[in-house]
């Protein structure tokens, strides 16, 4: 199982390339701008992988999208981030 | 676990090296052992110690220095990425006929095979791109 | 409103969301030093540009000061011309009651003429 | 070929465009580097990295070398996979007879194998 | 009339938002990266703008994308794209 | 006609710069006249007087300041967006008690109201981005 970090809004083709890349188990961190992923508008993009999104609180609280992000995206904190890269066996970051 | 981290853009023009900061530090602080910072790409730029931000933002060269000098972790930049954007340390400006340099330890140049070798060396090698 | 004054001097195009990158910062000081050199200035947010104008921004956990409090003095710089894409509210499926300032939302239809009535147009 | 021998060392991913900018340049560095250390390197052209595949390629008109001769001297390090993704050849409309080196294409379906069966992952 | 550059792939969102831009008279001229978008697979993102496309032959030359470049793309070089300038009022640059 | 130019990157990271020289250098030698060039966001790298790219490339820090020179071309870096980058001149490495500096002429450091300027005063401006 790997993680996979993306900091690009989900517009960007790089979603495309991660999507793309992502194994059946693979989990997907939503950091920098790509927390704008985490808008409800935005759920179809991330369809193929949905329960296994997550986005980082601090970069949706800096955003003012805290309290925007749909409820399928789980949040999690530096800690947490720290935490996934932990139990998945390697990460690669799409940017 | 042993990390290492791979940092590719400079501070202020995105928001990476914030990002890989602050993940370093909570590695750090959550026990893990982070055996290198590797700068590469427009990375190097973290490594410019001329760098002169506003009072009221976060210094970022000088808090990896700090990060580097107090935990031990080394600083290592691509020194081929660093010559063509005009980061030296004093032994390349005296090498290239420079007056003055850019860089000055903890960061260190060094070559890209401290890349490969910490990347496959360490447990987790995480990247941060622009 | 727009249509009925002379068209500004200058307009810049924000494109880039606050915090991931210094676009927004620096495309805003351009404005601002226009405007404090008696510029008229005209500001249109595109794509995730628009979500500079979100409510409840703070500051970022390393203290990075984001934008949003240079926004809120845009107008005693008399920058009060502020141009949403009504088609980028749509996709961030945004509502303008969201939004920390008061915009008038365009549609593509009138993003040329928008171009065309500027001195200047600079994009970030 | 790629499946009946163990799972190189390093999957250098290659997303973009020669000339453009340096990325494709440093994603090839690394990989030259890496091989040069004696390590097993697969390298992954998606998207537009694809063209840093084609023929004809040339300096660019100030003398930029581009990365053309690099890739010519991969067999010389014994880099010799070279994988691209087939949707991106598709999206291109490109064809493997129009690329300077043999390439082993590779379906959507196959990049979470790839990632996963090499101890490090580097994406430029 | 004005110009509009572009330099990203015609797979980046930033292409939406010039066509967007672009008033009915108004020109794009595609450099760097975005030579590619004179391949002729990507003509149909270019539809609402045929023949108002120019690419600078410099960059599809050291790309190797000369011969594959679609015959409804104008090809213009350095000099081309000065007095591209000189014709249109205006020039506003995408990336 | 009378030109300015705008560059945003860095060289080396894209090819932002060379296409601004190259195109600068095709004005004039069409007679035009060049007000100046601005460098904003990463194009204050192209004032990095440590630059020391490879002999094979094309070394565009060099190349800026030559043009500059021959043809009387302001070469204006903003101020603001360079301190934070670490390209200072004497000046103001002196003000920031910076030993060195990373900025000489013929660029000079100067802020962002020249830049609306020169795009209201010029007939054309034209923006090179990353």
């Amino acid at each position: 199982m790997l993680l996979h970090t993306l900091n690009r809004s989900p517009r960007s083709p790089v979603l495309d390339q991660v999507l793309a890349a992502m194994g059946p188990e693979d989990r997907l961190l939503l950091i920098e701008d790509a927390v704008i992923g985490a808008l409800p508008a935005h759920q179809g993009r991330f369809e193929s992988v949905t329960g296994r999104v997550y986005a980082l609180h601090e970069d949706l609280a800096s955003r003012g999208l805290l309290a925007l992000c749909d409820e399928a995206v789980r949040v999690v904190d530096i800690a947490g981030f720290v935490a996934l890269t932990e139990e998945c066996e390697r990460t690669v970051s799409w940017y | 676990m042993r990390y290492a981290i791979l940092l590719l853009d400079a501070p202020y023009t995105s928001q990476a090296a914030h990002s890989a900061l602050r993940f370093t530090r909570a590695l750090l602080a959550g026990g893990h052992v982070v055996d290198g910072v590797f700068f590469y790409h427009d990375g190097v730029h973290n490594a410019a110690r001329l760098a002169a931000p506003p009072q009221d933002e976060p210094h970022l060269v000088d808090a990896w220095a700090e990060l580097g000098r107090e935990h031990a972790v080394p600083l290592q930049v691509c020194i081929a990425a660093a010559l063509r954007r005009g980061l030296l340390d004093e032994k390349e400006a005296a090498r290239h006929g420079k007056q003055g340099f850019s860089v000055e330890p903890p960061f260190e140049l060094t070559g890209l095979g401290q890349l490969v070798d910490l990347g496959l060396r360490c447990d987790r090698l995480i990247t941060f791109g622009p | 409103m727009q249509d009925e004054t002379p068209p500004a001097d200058l307009l810049v195009i924000l494109r880039h969301a606050p915090h991931g990158s210094s676009w927004l910062k620096e495309g805003l000081d351009v404005a601002l030093v226009a405007a404090a050199f008696d510029r008229r200035v005209t500001l249109l947010f595109m794509g995730e540009g628009i979500t500079a104008l979100l409510e409840g921004q703070q500051a970022g956990p390393l203290g990075q000061k984001g934008t949003a409090a240079t926004l809120a003095m845009l107008e005693m710089y008399d920058i009060d011309s502020l141009l949403v894409e009504e088609r980028g509210m749509d996709e961030l499926g945004l509502t303008s009651e969201q939004l920390m300032l008061p915009v008038r939302r365009v549609a593509d239809a009138e993003i040329p003429g928008l171009l065309a009535d500027h001195a200047l147009v600079l994009n970030f």
